[in-house]
């Protein structure tokens, strides 16, 4: 009997709701439930997504699962499990000196919300959907990001992402206003069309051009292109580390996915015009977020540089033709995503003590050599060195914008992927050349059991999408 | 005994070496240098076994008159279908005795760095993963394959030198790993151009050999994948990492640097460049023989000034690959082959000089030339295969170096072209200084009066010897019986010289 | 090459000469890796011994079977060793290892193999306590395998493969004692000298190779080659005829091996080597392979009119320079060094002079300087190794420690006395025979000028001929005698090579006017010419003047043998002269000033400076681009803003000029 | 009411975009700041119902937007103020240019 395709969907509500209940409940039991339930929630939903086939027809007149849909949804899926896995062991060991978590199953039911959003973003198919998903996508984020406002990092945080990301939302909505002004509609459709008739020259592109200018100044925020990226590093230095590892998979994800809808969805036919603008951010981005990493000390801020530089490769790929830049960006997503998860949880685990900076890896390589060698893998899957997962994503990353004809521009990009083995092999340095000073050779670090399980599947994950990248093509069937 | 998986085992075997690496106890330093001995002398047999069996099969072979390498040990599987990539393995001549070399130096490497105690696990498994890479680079036919692991041979040098370095090893290590990756990242434009310029959606290297690339595209694209590929085998300009990396790398990390990897970049524009953009290469060799004259001519005098052993001997490389290069840069016959040639009798020289090195910085703790002296005396094993591996350098008869550098001179004075002839004249010429700075080095360390401190000097033990002797059977076995390494070579240069002819006058 | 069948046995087994030195070198240098160094000296002479007699049985049956060949050469035995280029558009190029005889290379086997073994017998002698003879024998056969490789070579490839082998293997023997610091040296000097004449040899071996496409000395030497060879080819640097600037290269190898003039530097500060060293490679065999080349490409040069006039000036210039110089030297070693020196002068500039000044080449000045090789050879050895007893006696090599051995060392003072009238050309000793040969057919090719010169230069070296006998032998003894006695090893080969410095002139004239005829070049026309009467007597008659005048100087009554030692107190010009014209001054100057300052200096420079600070620069400044973007970040909300507003700015400016 | 064609409309909604993007770049005062953000949603508001009032051919949906929008901002609204509330009472202070702590 064939699922429904909608079915994912509405668990997720039903998941969402239901731990808001028991948040409501409020009573010790239900808190310690919370975790669990929600990791089994959602490892549930992730077999489900993989096990529904895409159907074209529509629900409520405007949500549809469509193949590059479904496959997004397994992404974001995947990626909530792994961040909602990090963050039970983060939280139950003291996360970074902050307590554990009050009102667990509250944080995991806003956590959900953001993943319905981002569930509205791939499947609608007109504007207003479009923005109700894109705001339901980053408002709870707002929630997650000042869980902790009351220390004087997680409040300045938190106040300096509402305030950049109200910004964006205004640029977002006035981009639709236009939009919808020279559609006379909000359906893609019609807005495809009446921009396909201004690219032939019947009619004024002033509207469009505010409009995609807009436009790229409100995914710009979510996705930290280059001139609307400030905010990246002090927020994901001031939020708890495991919304920090949720902004940089589940948000950009979900922001490439807003991009790739709208720039193959209502823009199609200014796509040659848009791929340029999307070329010069890609490069303007992955070389500010490589040069700003090169002197960070700080773990969470140096992740947040280096995620600027992946953003900025995720774009190179979004250059490419429509098939192959969607397989790519997500086959890269999936990489990233247990990549960043796993370079956390190191951290996490290194850095409790002694604080998430540079010098808590220091020695690592005496201390317990299995993490250390996790980390280099981590590290080397980053850069973009085989034979880890990074270098195939990378590889393909390049050859969807290569396949549009940019050589050169992979060239750059690649030399840009050298400058990010620059700081990448500096955490390596920490970790395995610079010595430990004497008397800190303290023992192995205390790894308990469920941060063991995430580091071996995660290292599998990386190690073996290197290798036998099956899940390429069937990501690009 | 030759079915194309042995071959793939070849690459596999470290691999699983280094598996079985993971399970050793921190500090049991004996078994994890057991488990490569074993491992790395079985990969050694298998190499020699599949180069006799390779030989049986080209016993009496004419070279080919086509433009499309013979492969032999073939394999062919679907690897990735959303870019039809494939694990395309093969071997020709060229690939085959490259194989061999490597086999050899890694074994010498593994008895030469006998002395690691410091984090020994994580030593040879990096060892193992960078001769895995090595393995791979030179049986791969499919370009991403080859792009792929010759990327894995570059990875674990930061670590490798880093770590268990000398010197300065932090910054020589940041600064070969970062000029080597960023050769590297002109060959993925490069490699995407050609799958995607050619529109046939392939990367098997004879199917692209055959395409009639545009000469506008091959005019911008052969420099590109000339340089990607250069910079490792330390082309003019490009070539300061060389010195600094094996100066500070361990023993066995130089000598599997200098005496392979350098090689790759060789291999690589034989194998990527020049095959598959013939008239490219035409078109921009007459300019790229200036800085490879360079090279040639350059090296020796700054080793001439150098007091480190290990800068000395880099030099020598920077040197002995300008000639690989110039080799190359004729576009004849003669010419390729001998720079093929010259790739292994320099990988066996290079790997024995940076072993004696390392075994005598073991025994004196300083490379400086001039603090030593007269140690001839003290350790007669060592002192004879330096003075052999110096005249294998310098191009004495009998040994490697002589057949090779005179293939090349041969090879080279074929083209007729006034700059490559005032090329080859200069390098000609530079055997001279060669010669000097070799004997000088040679002369202040080992001959001369013993300073006292010097005085109870140990000569090699068991594993050094086996080391040593490994390599000079290499060098003598290649300079004494040169005819079946040419024969060999022939099978492998003649389609890729019957490609550049075609392309000259199509 | 013959059917091998019809061939007799030792003839179809060449490559036994070969392969016993090997064999010796193999075995001994095993032996000695065992620390059984006693055994090496007796092994390696016994081998010496066979490989001598069987050398002598090869020339022995190749005369009788090449009666009737052309040019009686044959080529018994040869294998392909390399070959170039199977493909493209020249003819593959193949080089081969191979034993080629014909009467130059016989006479040379025989003479290599009968004083390699002579050697052999004196070392065992003069090495008995040196704890390092194990090295030392094995080193020495393996110089016997290079030279006798090299003169049977059969291509100019084999030629210089082993050229290099018989370079190395000198200069292992001359740095024999490395922990003296003047041997190192010495052995250091005289590789890369004589590496320096093979890299230019090298360029003539590639110019041949790529003109003619073939290594063959029965090819190189054909017309077909020559006419060839006169097209023009260009250097890179500049376009020539190939013919004159391939020969030139050529002969420039035998130029720095044979030590000729400018190349000299090597040779005297050879002698730090232990003296049997000097007797084999100094006197006898390596110092004439530069000869042995030349004569072999004598029908390739002889067509070169001005190569033949370089080759004529070089021997000449250098036998005169050499001769004088020789006088004023203290260390016997060095007389015999520059004696050598004078005597190749000889035998090149008789080459040299074979080119009849009005076109074609004079056969007898082949003959005779192929004669001189043959003489000199042993009597030049046999002075070394009289040179290496009285050392042995005398503690050091400096005449003002000898003197007045005559009673304590009869036979080697017989022996010393047969050779000095042999070498300063008095009758009917064998140097009179070669050494007047040449210079008459220097008078009779029409260089009156050049017969003057070594008519001369004869007069020199019996004066310091005979100097170097009376001040050894003669007056009274200048230091302790008490343990002077004469070692049966050493004393044995001396006299065996007295009897042919006797009687080798005469026995071989008529052998060597017949059989040593160069094939010439089919438009080179050979000259027989008579002999003119008046040579022969004035030569002899300086000769006397220069003995009698030495006698006078240092042995007779009124001898001041005193001041002939002390150099120091002397003229100007004599202490010049003492100081061999500062020409190794000169030269280290060149090297060390100007090639290591003014140019390798330099350029380590600009390599760590120049090439490797622009790659640091390229990193510096990324990272100061990193540390500007974190300044960027003051972590202020409001620049966060300004840049997204900007940013928006900026992005719909592009847009305008995308959309159209 | 008539009389004021679509562009007065448009420039008059473009000019409260630029002069709440101005007041978000210039004021000191978070709330300040929130306000402006204000200001930028509702230009946009005004954009929608000038269009579905001019000239969409499908004005419920412009409309729909905009009562949506008002809605989002709302509750985005609410969420901010709770974090400045939050931050004030740790930080004692409202003004952007103190929270300068996480920088570099």
């Amino acid at each position: 009997m064939t699922l429904p395709s909608i079915l994912p969907d509405v668990a997720l509500l039903a998941l969402a709701a239901l731990l808001l209940l028991a948040g409501l409940a409020g009573n010790e039991k239900s808190e310690r439930l919370a975790f669990p339930a929600a990791i089994g929630g959602t490892a549930l939903l992730f077999l489900l997504s993989l096990l529904v086939q895409p159907s074209p027809e529509k629900f409520l007149g405007c949500w549809s699962v469509t193949p590059a849909g479904l496959h997004f949804r397994q992404l974001f899926l995947f990626a909530t499990l792994l961040v909602e896995a990090f963050a039970r062991s983060y939280f139950r060991r003291g996360g970074d000196g902050k307590g554990p978590l009050e009102r667990g199953s509250e944080f995991l039911a806003t956590l959900h919300l953001v993943l319905l959003g981002a569930f509205a973003v791939v499947s609608v198919d007109n504007l207003l959907a479009l923005f109700v998903g894109l705001e339901l996508a980053t408002i709870p984020l707002y929630c997650l990001v000042a869980w902790r406002a009351g220390d004087r990092r997680g409040g300045e945080a938190a106040v300096k992402y509402v305030v950049m990301g109200a910004g964006a939302s205004c640029f977002d909505l006035f981009s639709f206003s236009y939009l919808y002004g020279l559609a006379g509609s909000l359906d893609f459709g019609a807005v495809a069309t009446r921009v396909a008739s201004i690219q032939d020259g019947s009619g004024s592109s002033g509207l469009l051009r505010v409009a995609v200018a807009a436009l790229f100044a409100g995914v710009g925020f979510k996705l930290t292109i280059f001139p609307f990226q400030m905010w990246a590093p002090d927020v994901y230095e001031g939020a708890p580390t495991p919304v920090t590892l949720l902004l940089s998979v589940v948000s950009k994800s979900a922001a490439v996915a807003f991009l790739l809808v709208l720039m193959h969805g209502p823009l199609a036919p200014a796509l040659a015009k848009t791929q340029e603008l999307v070329l010069l951010l890609s490069a303007l981005t992955m070389t500010v977020g490589n040069l700003g990493a090169i002197h960070q000390r700080h773990l969470r801020r140096f992740m947040a540089y280096s995620s600027v530089a992946q953003a900025g490769f995720i774009l190179a790929a979004l250059v490419g033709p429509a098939d192959r830049a969607t397989g790519a960006a997500l086959f890269y997503l999936f990489v990233y995503a247990a990549t960043n998860t796993l370079a956390f949880a190191v951290f996490a685990v290194a850095g409790e003590e002694r604080g998430e900076t540079f010098e808590c890896l220091r020695g690592l390589s005496r201390r317990s050599p299995a993490l250390a060698g996790i980390l280099a893998v981590c590290m080397f899957s980053l850069a973009g060195i085989p034979p880890v997962a990074g270098f195939v994503g990378k590889f393909f990353l390049f050859s969807s914008a290569a396949s549009a004809g940019h050589y050169l521009f992979v060239v750059f990009a690649a030399l840009n992927g050298t400058l990010s083995l620059y700081y990448y092999l500096h955490v390596l340095r920490e970790a395995y050349i610079v010595p430990e000073e004497e008397g800190k050779e303290n023992g192995a670090l205390r790894v308990d059991p469920l941060q063991k399980v995430l580091l071996g599947c995660l290292l599998l994950a990386v190690v073996l999408l290197g290798l036998l990248p099956q899940l390429s093509d069937f990501l690009s069937r | 005994m030759s079915s194309p998986l042995l071959l793939s085992a070849i690459w596999v075997v470290p691999l699983l070496a280094a598996f079985a690496t993971l399970f050793l106890k921190r500090d049991d330093h004996l078994a994890v240098k057991l488990v490569h001995a074993v491992c790395h002398g079985g990969n050694l047999l298998l190499a020699i076994s599949l180069l006799v069996s390779f030989l049986a099969e080209t016993e009496g072979a004419l070279p080919a008159s086509g433009t499309v390498t013979q492969l032999h040990f073939a394999m062919d599987r679907i690897w990735i279908p959303a870019l039809n990539i494939h694990y395309n393995v093969g071997v020709d001549g060229l690939s085959m005795l490259m194989i061999l070399l490597t086999a050899m130096i890694i074994f010498a490497g593994v008895f030469a760095s006998w002395g690691i105690r410091d984090r020994a696990r994580e030593f040879f498994i990096l060892l193992d993963l960078l001769v895995a890479g090595v393995y791979g680079t030179f049986m791969s036919f499919d370009l991403f394959a080859l792009f792929l692991f010759y990327e894995v041979a570059v990875l674990p040098m930061y670590l490798l030198i880093g770590v268990w370095g000398t010197g300065r090893k932090e910054y020589s290590a940041m600064k070969l790993t970062l000029m080597l990756v960023a050769g590297s990242a002109l060959l993925m434009g490069g490699i995407l151009a050609l799958y995607f310029g050619s529109h046939l959606q392939t990367f098997d290297l004879n199917v692209l050999s055959q395409y009639p690339f545009p000469r506008s595209f091959q005019r911008l694209f052969f420099p590109i994948l000339f340089f990607g590929f250069g910079v490792l085998s330390a082309i003019f300009p490009f070539h300061t990492w060389s010195p600094d990396g094996h100066a500070s790398a361990p023993t066995a990390v130089s000598m599997l640097h200098a005496g392979v990897l350098m090689k790759l970049g060789g291999y690589g524009i034989l194998r990527v460049a020049m095959y598959v953009l013939p008239e490219g290469a035409t078109e921009w060799f007459p300019w790229l023989i200036l800085p490879i004259a360079v090279n040639v001519a350059y090296g020796p005098f700054v080793a001439l000034r150098q007091r480190d052993l290990k800068y000395i001997t880099a030099y020598s490389s920077v040197s002995h690959l300008g000639l690989v290069l110039l080799g190359l840069a004729v576009c004849t016959f003669t010419g390729i082959k001998g720079s093929a040639m010259q790739m292994i009798s320099h990988g066996l020289l290079t790997g024995l000089f940076f072993a004696l090195i390392g075994m005598i910085y073991g025994r004196t703790h300083t490379r400086n030339v001039d603090e030593m002296g007269g140690l001839m005396k003290r350790m007669p094993f060592l002192g004879v295969s330096f003075v052999l591996a110096g005249f294998a350098g310098l191009g004495l008869p009998g040994l490697s170096g002589f057949v090779a550098e005179s293939t090349i001179f041969l090879g080279a004075f074929e083209n007729p072209s006034a700059v490559v002839r005032g090329c080859t004249v200069v390098a000609i010429l530079s055997i001279v200084t060669t010669a000097v700075y070799i004997l000088r080095a040679a002369n202040r360390m080992l001959h001369g009066p013993l300073p006292e401190r010097f005085g109870t000097l140990t000569d090699a033990v068991w594993n050094e010897r086996l080391a040593v002797i490994v390599l000079l059977i290499g060098l003598f076995g290649m300079g004494l019986f040169p005819g079946w390494i040419a024969d060999a070579l022939d099978g492998s240069v003649a389609p890729l010289f019957n490609n550049l002819v075609r392309a000259v006058v199509p | 090459m013959e059917n091998a069948a019809a061939l007799p046995f030792a003839l179809r087994h060449v490559w036994i000469v070969l392969a016993l030195p090997l064999l010796s070198f193999v075995l001994n240098g095993l032996w000695t890796c065992r620390k059984k160094e006693s055994w090496s000296g007796p092994i390696s002479t016994v081998l010496a011994g066979a490989n001598w007699i069987f050398g002598t049985l090869c020339v022995w049956q190749w005369w009788k079977a090449s009666a009737g060949l052309p040019g009686r050469s044959m080529v018994p035995w040869s294998f392909d060793w390399l070959t170039f280029g199977q493909l493209g558009t020249f003819r593959p190029l193949t080089a081969g290892i191979g034993a080629l005889l014909d009467p130059i290379s016989a006479m040379m086997v025989f003479v290599v193999a009968t004083i390699a073994f002579f050697v052999h017998v004196y070392s065992i002698g003069y090495m008995r306590e040196d704890p390092a003879r194990g090295r030392f024998f094995p080193l020495l056969s393996l110089f016997a395998f290079a030279m006798l490789g090299l003169v049977l070579a059969t291509n100019v490839f084999q030629m210089y493969v082993f050229w290099e082998l018989v370079g190395v293997s000198s200069y292992q023997l001359i740095g024999f004692w490395y922990h003296k610091p003047s041997a190192v040296a010495a052995s250091k000097k005289a590789f890369i000298v004589t590496r320096f004449a093979d890299a230019f040899f090298l360029l003539g071996i590639v110019v041949l190779a790529w003109v003619v496409r073939s290594f063959d000395f029965s090819v190189l030497n054909s017309a077909a080659a020559a006419e060839a060879l006169l097209r023009p080819v260009s250097f890179g640097f500049f376009e020539a005829p190939a013919l004159p600037v391939a020969a030139a290269l050529v002969f420039a190898g035998g130029w720095g091996k044979s030590a000729m003039f400018p190349l000299h530097i090597w040779l005297p500060d050879a002698m730090e080597g232990p003296t049997p060293v000097s007797s084999i490679i100094h006197s006898a065999t390596m110092v004439v392979a530069g000869v042995f080349l030349s004569a072999r490409m004598f029908p390739l040069f002889s067509a070169v009119p001005s190569v033949m006039g370089l080759i004529a000036f070089v021997g000449a210039f250098t036998a005169a320079f050499a001769a004088v110089v020789a006088i004023a030297q203290q260390d016997i070693k060095r007389i015999l060094a520059f004696s050598t020196l004078s005597q190749i002068g000889y035998m090149l500039f008789a080459l040299g002079a074979a080119a009849v000044c009005g076109g074609g080449v004079l056969v007898a000045g082949y003959s005779a300087s192929m004669f001189h090789v043959f003489t000199h050879a042993f009597f030049k050895c046999l002075l070394f190794l009289v040179a290496g007893s009285v050392i042995h006696v005398a503690g050091n090599n400096m005449l003002s420690c000898m003197g007045g051995l005559r009673t304590k060392m009869p036979l080697t003072y017989l022996s010393a006395l047969a050779a000095t009238l042999a070498i300063s050309g008095i009758p009917p000793f064998s140097g009179f025979w070669s050494k007047d040969e040449i210079v008459a057919s220097a008078f009779q090719a029409g260089h009156p000028v050049l017969g003057t010169v070594g008519l001369l230069v004869g007069a020199l070296t019996a004066f310091y001929m005979f100097r170097f006998f009376f001040l050894i032998f003669h007056g009274e003894a200048r230091s302790d005698r008490s343990h002077a006695h004469e070692d049966r090893w050493m004393t044995f080969p001396i006299v065996c090579l007295a009897i042919p410095s006797l009687c080798a002139g005469i026995l071989a004239k008529p052998l060597f006017e017949s059989a040593f005829r160069p094939r010439l070049l089919p438009w080179v026309q050979a000259v027989e010419g008579t002999h003119a009467a008046f040579v022969p007597v004035a030569a002899t008659l300086l000769a006397l003047l220069g003995a009698v005048a030495a006698w006078f100087l240092y042995c007779g009554p009124k001898a001041d043998v005193a001041r002939a030692l002390d150099a120091e107190h002397r003229p100007a010009w004599y202490r010049l002269v003492y100081r061999k014209f500062c020409i190794d001054e000169i030269w280290l100057f060149v090297v060390r000033r100007i090639l290591f300052e003014r140019v390798a200096a330099p350029i380590k420079w600009f390599d760590r400076k120049i090439v490797d600070g622009a790659m640091n620069l390229v990193g510096k400044s990324v990272v100061l681009a990193g540390w500007c973007v974190n300044a960027l970040q003051n972590g202020s909300l409001a620049t966060a803003l300004a840049f997204a507003a900007g940013g928006f700015i900026l992005v719909w400016l592009l847009a305008g000029n995308l959309f159209p | 009411m008539t009389g004021f064609s679509l562009s007065a409309v448009l420039v008059l909604a473009a000019l409260l975009f630029a002069v709440g993007l101005y007041g978000l770049l210039s004021r000191r005062n978070l709330i300040g700041m929130l306000l402006c953000v204000e200001l930028m949603l509702n230009a946009a508001n005004v954009n929608l119902v000038a269009f579905a009032r001019f000239e969409s051919g499908d004005p419920a949906s412009g409309a729909l937007l905009s009562v949506f929008s008002i809605a989002i901002a709302g509750a985005e609204m609410a969420v901010a103020l709770a974090i400045l509330v939050a931050m004030h009472r740790r930080r004692r202070t409202l003004d952007a240019d103190e929270l300068n702590e996480l920088q570099g």
